[in-house]
């Protein structure tokens, strides 16, 4: 490996050929301020906040983009570099709205933060400030132009991680806005919702849509049952949200807290993942035993499931039927729990906590009423959850833990994993084996599907027959085994896609910061969660089968194509426009 | 015991608790504004108000009792309405801009109203305009910022019982300020800034003096030395996010030194050297009928409340310089000779846990060296904004020892920091020198903790030496009256001004609280537990430097460099001037 | 003493005083002396009788003859006329308003007859600056009898039986309170008169104190007794100059016949009262406020619990009542509980002082069992609306109070009764407001009385009134909007619930009120529109009344 | 502060000191006596009675019968509150503006008039009315303000 040795502020680094002066000053414990870098994905220097002075260049280099050469005197913290750092930060103040007191990022903006760090007492440049409406077409993602920075983060994220390309840099100059093609609202656009670009913008500028006074009005009001649903990747990032580290596993908290906020039952989508494991695994084996359509696609991810309606609609019919859990939550709350609960199920009003931004577009869906009412009627994201219990005053981390409400609360492992990527299928797999070969499994934990890598695959020999998987999170990813699959090259039985990078526990409504050390974290939790559980195969959880024996008949059954299983659109694609 | 329900939950707690502690053990934390844990009730903000069953109005639960099945509901629509309004109202009338302000990211009015999802402000923007007041060199006030919680008001009248913050004018003109629109310079302001600590906006705050420093060390000729104070090394972690009381000496060398100081010193150092002045002083004083009893003198607040309030006793004061000052004469006199510096290059910068130590250094007589003894005051909040704005990862740092040899110190100067340690270690070496004989037990708890006022005896060999220590210039204040009505009998006295002595200090890292200080205290005595020196008289440096340079304590060195005298001053100068 | 065959009664209350009855006194006196009537005939200066509007009124005894805006010019012809000749003289006779005809005798007219006199019984009928004329009217005879023949607890329990509820405002039962303090630790304890009236409108305290002010020391006297209290303060607003010097006066000769100060009527009872000024705070009638001024600081309200019944002036135990809540004290001594109970409603047993003021014929004070209704008040006692206007609106309470209209206006007056209407009984204040007025230009001078008589201590109440204002000042001003009606009543609801004290918890009502009755007219106001009443000109400009105070 | 003056205030002070809660008492002596509190006034009550003079101001500004700026010979207060305002108030305060030729607030170039707004004074009853020192004036219009201000003259 070649090493290059530079001198930072007196002290000497060696570090890798290639690492950038911001990556090596970092390595010798200094932080150089950034505000448009995003580690590998958005590594432009337009912002120039991470200045610094190279000994021998004549202007100040930004150190995001700037390579530490051999013997290279960076010097990060001159009167030259504060001053310069100051002007930029302050022009950029100079077209912000002054409004951080009733901002939806005060305190948790990174341009806030900035300000305080470099001792911003004024802004010397007062004058015009761009001028934007509000965005606010979609369901699950308001955009204000006013509060960006243009610091591209967001039109990266959109690009190269999702390869939607919904949001790009418009206009030049100073009329410069990173928007949707002729500045439309997200709505009209190609976007898929995904809030990804919600987690790494800096400021205010793009956020989820705020559900919360809705949930407020619905808490306060005596004549409505209000249930609550939490996926399975909320549990551990709720944490997060209110102060403690990453990855904690806070499900019994979560439960208890959502009780004081008035919840009438607090249920668990995991019931419903299980669920879908029993409808989605017959699906397969239907599918594998009839000669379906193959491969069959998972449909939980309702980002993934707007991509594919803009950009492969000629492959829909590869989609599983299946509702996502959140959807088949819904449908039961209205109809099966109403029965068991003699409640009318137009009194029963469901809330779902979800990692996820695209879900409030996925419960507004025209054809998600099949309980004969809204299946969902508000989804909050992790985030706004956390607002509810800091504005309840929740001291979270002293709430005793409690235990989800029967029936629906009722969960095996194998719904717990649909929070991390690859988690579906494993789940699947559990169950589809043991139903096909009538054999228990020898390993639960099937690692070949595991891990943050981009795209995995997995041949599992289930009976006589070698069932050929892939799990893909991502879109960009997701993109690139569509493509396989139109080349007819893969052969795959079985296809998990996740939209957001490593499952829904990176998902656009989770904490801010989101990265990927964080979902690391997470992901370890899920599967901490996973290894701590009695029952791990959704086939074995109690209350499914209560729900099949009372309820439903047997999977893939008449009430269950009613209640649990959908269709999907074709969608226009802009750019084809 | 008393047991009320609180959003459907019973909580038994004893009589006399207020709805909002109930509700805390509860684990339902009302947001709260005005209050202050260390305050009494003012429930004026009634952002923290509750709804208790019979009851017309909404009630603050900072000041409403429990009572024995009491039913309360802390979050209703109706309660996050109002309380969303009154934060509204109060932000209506608030400078929008954080992203300039002295407590960005460290106000409670940005905090509660992100706690409270306040999204829109609902009424125009009327923003009192009263002048600010940047007359002292300590402390800045901006009563456009006010929110007249009056927390200040209770710090300045009832801790430190100086009593020049008052609400002025009445309903919605009304603002916290001196009488007469008078400036804080003006005044008989000890600018000791534990007003800072009281305000949870930036209404007030210190004379941030980073860019002078900045500045200093950019500048290649000039020799930039640094000083730090004791009560900073248990403090500056909370700046950079680690827990209260957290010893980073080392850490806060090694950043100095990242920062670009030439050289890292320790007012440790002179505190071990004002040890040796004092004591002889104080010895000096008993032997020939000298004034007594004698007060400390390294606390700037405690000097100028003296000055405004108790003038006729300024020779009960020590002469000795405050060990800040101390620090300063000799860096441009011993130091600049040793290192073969022109003392007109050399530039010292205090570390300070103080706010009136801005004011010291700038006091004239402050340049017995020839030179402005210390060039610039920073307070502990300055230290680590520098740090922060640096991007220096504070505690990945290695630890760093302080140069040689104004930074070699004991445990007798570490203690300085916390109330009863300047008596504590004039005492180890009173002892010593006195007796001949080692100190049989080196802590001496009475003068210890948090007490208001602590008294304690001790005999040097027949002698019985009576002293008294306070804190908190409430308590200096009995303490005076005392002295005044003759009772007290004692030889010698510690004042610090600040609660807690200089580990409170105005110019320590917010929040510092009752809970906070006992913290750092806690820290101050572990780094003199284990420190190997840990007497004044012991430390090689101090000997050294009467050896080459001062000759001996009290000597005519150390009169010239090292004490001073004091100024009475007016409690209200007129209009423009000083006091 | 000699007897007298006349007696000439001025009232020398500060609203006659506007019209100088010192020179009638004089007058009369020199006419008197001239045609040597001297010695059958008496003239006395009195407190106030009630007609106001009529001002000055002088009432001849015993035929009660009732003249009204009596001039010195007059006084020759009254003392020829009627004292000489025993002819009544006509012209300044009172004109009833609603029998359109004069009356001969004060108890004829209609506006005397629903009324019940308890706390105004000397009020018009006596000489204030004599204590002589006091006693004779039975003063003094109920300390007595307490002091003489009754524990104190035995005192506490006839003021709980009589169902007394404070007159301030608040009717909070009487005897509750005093009990309180009577078992409450803590030496010495005070006893307060609230005499700290400025509640708009109202001016009853200030024509008792003037009128009658002996009542007042007697009550208090009466309350040290009943709850271990030897110190009283008085504390009176600073401009009420006739009634300072009255009570001053009432004071001294108290102390000089030995029923104030030590050893009173040599029972041993010890018992002061001194006088303490206000200086210009509304606020300072909250009784909390009250307190901290008189010890010697800004009028700001504190924190209740505790109470003044437990921790009160400089901390300890204190009762403090109203100046009207007093003055029916030495009744209900004298003549038991029972027969108070037989007045008013049962919920709120007694009389009540109301002061008519605004577009009504009779202004003036009056005092009227408790349960009548605002009808009869307005139209047989008041003497319904001058100008052959419409009547609008009534403010009842005061400005703390909230509006009615034509609608309630046969809703029987107790403190229950108004509170469940939306509005309070408060001080007895009846601001009575015709067609001819704009809503908004009323509404916006409540909102200004609160803006500036908030004392700025709590948030709420500091920011919200002065909001309060200028929003309605921005309606006014043609500025308004649909928003702006959300805005006040999104602030009403929360001043009604959040503030420290009563000041901003009441400063909403009336805006709430005449929201709730008037949405039209505001709503008129807005964007081009025009005040319907033609007193808001100038739309889309700033209105004279924009100016600060 | 004069000599004479100071000896006023210190005679005012003694009358006082020893009453309970002293302060508003003398303070009403002083405005009463020198027409306003001066700052020199405000110290010598605040060093007697051995509270700080910031307190003392503060008490000061509180109150509005209490001034702390010299004010005119004459001080009317119009009361502009809604029993008088609806009786004709704002004509009438308009008219005392008219004939003093100043506004609210402010005081007469040859000291002799202030006119200051006023809650109510409870005298509602023969409204509108207004205070000129300790007179009161009812039942106005603002054809009778000439009369009134006359007296005064």
């Amino acid at each position: 490996m070649a090493t290059v040795t530079l001198n930072i502020d007196g002290q000497k680094v060696a570090v890798e050929l290639g690492t950038t002066i911001l990556e090596a000053a970092q390595l010798a414990g200094i932080n150089i301020p950034t505000l448009c870098y995003l580690k590998d994905l958005n590594v432009v220097g337009a912002c120039r906040v991470c200045l610094v002075e190279v000994k021998g260049a004549r202007n100040l280099q930004a150190s995001c983009v700037t390579p530490a050469g051999e013997g290279m005197e960076v010097t990060t913290n001159s009167p030259a570099v504060r001053n310069a750092r100051r002007a930029v930060l302050e022009l950029i103040l100079s077209d912000h709205p002054y409004e951080c007191l009733t901002c939806i990022r005060s305190t948790n903006c990174e341009l806030q933060a900035l300000a305080e760090a470099f001792g911003i007492r004024r802004v010397r440049y007062e004058g015009e400030r761009l001028q934007k409406p509000l965005d606010q077409s979609s369901p699950s993602i308001v955009r204000n132009a006013e509060k960006c920075v243009l610091c591209r983060r967001c039109a990266a994220v959109c690009e190269k991680v999702q390869n939607v390309q919904a949001i790009a840099p418009q206009n030049r100059g100073f009329g410069t806005v990173i928007a949707p093609a002729f500045e439309a609202g997200l709505a009209a656009a190609d976007c898929v919702l995904c809030g990804q670009c919600t987690l790494v913008c800096p400021t205010g500028a793009l956020h989820e849509k705020d559900d919360i006074q809705k949930v407020w009005d619905l808490l306060s009001d005596p004549a409505k049952h209000v249930v609550v649903q939490t996926a399975p990747a909320t549990r551990v990032s709720v944490g997060e949200g209110m102060g403690m580290p990453p990855g904690s596993i806070v499900t019994g908290r979560l439960v208890a807290a959502l009780r004081r906020l008035g919840f009438d039952r607090v249920f668990d989508t995991d019931f419903t993942a299980d669920l879908t494991i029993m409808e989605e695994g017959y699906e397969l084996i239907d599918r594998i035993k009839t000669g379906g359509v193959l491969p069959m696609i998972t449909s939980c991810s309702p980002g993934w499931i707007k991509y594919i309606e803009h950009f492969y609609p000629e492959f829909l019919a590869h989609l599983s039927t299946c509702k996502s859990p959140q959807q088949m939550f819904g449908a039961l709350a209205k109809t099966y729990y109403a029965e068991k609960a003699g409640i009318d199920p137009a009194d029963i009003y469901v809330v779902s906590i979800m990692p996820c931004t695209a879900k409030k577009f996925e419960a507004g869906r025209a054809e998600m009423g099949s309980s004969g009412y809204p299946d969902v009627d508000v989804v909050l994201t992790t985030r706004e959850l956390c607002r509810m219990f800091k504005e309840a005053g929740l001291d979270f981390a002293e709430l005793p833990e409690e235990e989800y409400d029967a029936p629906m609360g009722i969960t095996t492992g194998a719904g717990l994993i649909f929070g991390a990527t690859g988690g579906v299928m494993e789940a699947a797999l559990r169950t589809a084996y043991e139903v096909i070969t009538g054999e228990p499994l020898a390993s639960l934990d099937l690692e070949a599907v595991r891990g943050m890598e981009g795209i995995k695959e997995a041949t599992v020999q289930v009976g006589d027959l070698p069932v050929k998987v892939a799990v893909a999170h991502t879109l960009g990813n997701a993109r690139k085994v569509m493509e396989l699959i139109r080349s007819g090259q893969a052969g795959y039985h079985f296809v998990e896609i996740m939209c957001c990078p490593g499952g829904c526990i990176g998902g656009g409504g989770q904490p801010i910061p989101t990265d990927l050390e964080i979902r690391q974290q997470r992901i370890k939790a899920i599967y901490t969660g996973d290894a701590a559980m009695t029952l791990r195969k959704s086939h074995e959880n109690p209350a499914v089968q209560a729900l099949y024996a009372e309820f439903l008949g047997h999977p893939l059954g008449e009430k269950s194509h009613h209640l649990l299983h959908t269709h999907y659109v074709e969608r226009r694609r802009n750019r084809d426009l | 015991m008393v047991t009320l329900t609180i959003d459907g939950q019973k909580v038994t707690v004893p009589g006399g608790t207020t709805v909002l502690e109930a509700a805390r053990r509860a684990g339902v934390a009302i947001p709260v504004l005005c209050h202050h844990p260390d305050q009494e009730v003012k429930a004026v903000c009634r952002v923290c108000v509750v709804e208790v069953a019979g009851s017309r109005t909404f009630q603050a639960s900072c000041a409403h009792p429990v009572a024995e099945g009491m039913v309360v509901r802390t979050n209703t629509p109706a309660l996050r309405e109002a309380r969303r309004t009154i934060v509204e109202l109060m932000l209506a009338t608030h400078p929008d801009d954080c992203l300039r302000c002295e407590r960005n990211l460290r106000c409670e009015l940005q905090s509660l109203a992100e706690k409270l999802g306040v999204r829109e402000i609902h009424f125009d923007r009327l923003v009192r305009e009263v002048p600010g007041d940047r007359s002292s060199p300590s402390l800045f006030r901006d009563p456009s910022k006010c929110i007249v919680c009056r927390r200040c008001v209770y710090t300045c009248s009832q801790v430190q019982g100086v009593g020049i913050l008052h609400p002025v004018h009445r309903g919605y003109e009304t603002y916290v300020a001196p009488g007469w629109g008078r400036g804080l310079m003006e005044i008989a302001c000890t600018l000791c800034g534990q007003c800072v600590h009281a305000c949870p906006v930036g209404a007030i705050g210190e004379q941030d003096q980073t860019a002078e420093v900045w500045a200093a060390l950019a500048d290649p000729k000039k020799h930039v030395v640094v000083q730090t104070a004791p009560a900073t090394r248990v403090a500056l972690g909370e700046e950079v996010g680690l827990p209260s009381g957290t010893i980073v000496t080392g850490k806060m060398v090694a950043a100095l030194r990242r920062l670009g100081f030439d050289r890292v010193f320790d007012t440790d150092f002179t505190a071990d050297l004002t040890i040796m002045e004092e004591g002889h002083e104080l010895l000096h004083r008993l032997k020939n009928g000298g004034v007594l009893p004698m007060f400390t003198s390294c606390s700037p607040g405690w000097i100028k409340y003296m000055e405004h309030t108790y003038p006729e006793y300024l020779p009960h004061l020590s002469t000795c310089k405050s060990p800040q000052q101390m620090f300063g004469a000799l860096a441009k006199t011993y130091y600049a000779e040793q290192a073969g510096i022109n003392p007109a290059d050399i530039y010292v910068v205090s570390i300070m846990p103080c706010t009136a130590k801005k004011f010291e250094a700038q006091r004239p007589e402050m340049n017995s060296s020839g030179y402005r003894d210390v060039d610039v005051v920073l307070t502990t909040r300055e230290l680590g904004r520098m740090i922060r704005e640096a991007g220096i990862q504070f505690d990945r740092l290695p630890d760093s020892p302080y140069d040689d040899p104004l930074g070699i110190s004991t445990g007798a100067a570490v203690i300085f920091g916390a109330t009863g340690g300047v008596m504590e270690a004039a005492l180890r070496t009173a002892y010593e020198v006195v007796t001949g004989r080692p100190l049989p037990k080196i802590d001496f708890e009475p003068v210890r903790g948090l007490q208001g006022i602590k008294e304690a005896e001790v005999d040097l060999d027949g002698t019985c030496l009576k002293v008294a220590v306070g804190h908190g210039l409430s308590n200096a204040q009995q303490i005076m009256e005392r002295v005044k009505s003759g009772e007290a009998g004692w030889h010698f006295i510690e004042i610090m001004c600040c609660p807690g002595g200089c580990i409170g200090g105005g110019g320590q890292p917010i929040p510092t609280n009752t809970e906070v200080r006992i913290q750092r205290s806690k820290g101050i005595y572990q780094v003199d537990r284990e420190l190997p020196l840990r007497k004044s008289h012991e430390n090689p440096a101090v000997d050294q430097i009467y050896r080459e340079f001062l000759a001996e304590p009290l000597g005519h060195r150390s009169h010239e460099l090292l004490h001073t005298h004091y100024t009475p001053r007016a409690r209200y100068g007129p209009p423009g001037g000083k006091s | 003493m000699q007897l007298q065959r006349a007696h000439v009664l001025v009232c020398h209350g500060t609203n006659c005083a506007l019209h100088a009855p010192q020179a009638l006194v004089d007058a009369f006196r020199r006419a008197l002396r001239e045609t040597r009537l001297e010695p059958e005939v008496r003239v006395v200066e009195t407190g106030c009788f009630g007609l106001c509007e009529q001002g000055p009124t002088v009432v001849v005894y015993p035929e009660g003859t009732l003249y009204c805006r009596v001039s010195p010019a007059d006084v020759g012809e009254i003392v020829s006329e009627h004292l000489l000749k025993g002819r009544p003289v006509g012209r300044l006779l009172y004109r009833d308003p609603a029998a359109v005809k004069t009356v001969q005798t004060f108890p004829e007219a209609r506006y005397f007859q629903k009324q019940v006199r308890v706390v105004l019984r000397n009020c018009g009928v006596i000489d204030p600056s004599s204590i002589e004329e006091y006693i004779a009217r039975g003063g003094y005879l109920s300390l007595g009898k307490v002091l003489t023949t009754m524990e104190p607890a035995g005192v506490v329990q006839a003021v709980t039986d009589s169902g007394l509820r404070g007159r301030g405002g608040a009717g909070f039962p009487t005897g509750l309170k005093w009990r309180f303090a009577a078992r409450a630790a803590g030496e010495p304890k005070y006893v307060v008169c609230n005499a700290d009236e400025g509640e708009p409108g109202t001016f009853k305290d200030r024509l008792i104190l003037e009128g009658d002010p002996h009542a007042i020391l007697e009550a208090m006297a009466i309350c040290g007794y009943a709850t271990g209290a030897h110190r009283g303060f008085i504390y009176i607003r600073g401009e009420y100059r006739l009634s300072i010097t009255m009570l001053e006066n009432a004071i001294k000769s108290a102390k000089e016949l030995g029923l104030l100060g030590k050893n009173i009527l040599g029972t041993g009872f010890d018992f002061d009262v001194e006088v303490r000024l206000g200086s210009g705070a509304y606020v300072c009638g909250e009784e909390t406020a009250l307190f901290e001024s008189l010890e010697g600081g800004r009028g700001e309200p504190r924190v209740k619990p505790p109470y003044p019944t437990d921790r009160g002036l400089w901390g300890r135990p204190t009762v403090i009542n109203n100046v009207e809540t007093l003055a029916s004290i030495p009744h209900i001594i004298e003549k038991g509980p029972a027969w108070f109970r037989s007045l008013g409603t049962p919920g709120t047993p007694g009389t009540k002082v109301f002061t008519l003021c605004g577009n009504i014929v009779n202004t003036g004070l009056i005092e009227v069992p408790m349960g009548i209704t605002l009808r009869e008040v307005i139209y047989e006692i008041g003497g319904g609306i001058p100008g052959g206007r419409r009547f609008k609106l009534a403010q009842t309470g005061g400005t703390s109070g909230g509006c009615v209209t034509e609608e309630l206006l046969d809703l029987p007056m107790d403190y229950d009764t108004m509170a469940k209407a939306g509005t309070a009984l408060g001080s007895g204040a009846l601001l009575i407001i015709d067609d001819s007025h704009c809503i908004v230009d009323v509404a916006r001078s409540f909102a200004k009385f609160f803006m500036h008589e908030s004392c700025g201590k709590c948030a709420p109440c500091r920011e919200g009134t002065r909001r309060l204002y200028h929003i309605i000042d921005g309606i006014a001003g043609g500025r308004g909007s649909p928003r702006d009606l959300e805005l006040l009543e999104l602030l009403s609801r929360t001043l009604y619930m959040t503030p420290l004290c009563p000041l901003g918890q009441t400063a909403p009502l009336p805006i709430m009120t005449t929201l709730r009755y008037f949405r039209p007219e505001y709503e008129a106001h807005f964007g081009s529109g025009v005040c319907p009443a033609g007193v808001c000109a100038e739309p889309g400009g700033s209105t004279k009344e924009a100016r600060a105070w | 502060m004069g000599n004479e003056e100071k000896q006023c205030v210190c005679a005012i002070i003694a009358r006082y000191r020893d009453v309970p809660g002293p302060l508003l008492p003398i303070l009403q002596g002083i405005q009463e006596e020198h027409g306003h509190l001066s700052e020199a006034a405000m110290h010598q009550v605040a060093a007697s009675l051995g509270r700080p003079p910031g307190e003392v101001y503060s008490v000061a500004t509180f109150y509005t019968l209490f001034s702390t700026r010299p004010r005119g010979k004459y001080v009317i207060r119009v009361c502009e509150n809604a029993p008088c305002h609806i009786k004709g108030a704002p004509a009438v305060i308009a008219e005392l503006e008219k004939a003093l030729d100043i506004k609210a607030g402010e005081t007469t170039p040859d000291g002799k008039f202030s006119l200051e707004f006023t809650s109510c004074v409870g005298i509602c009853g023969v409204a509108p009315a207004i205070m000129v020192n300790q007179d009161v004036h009812g039942n106005l219009t603002p054809s009778s303000i000439a009369q009134v201000l006359g007296q005064y003259r």
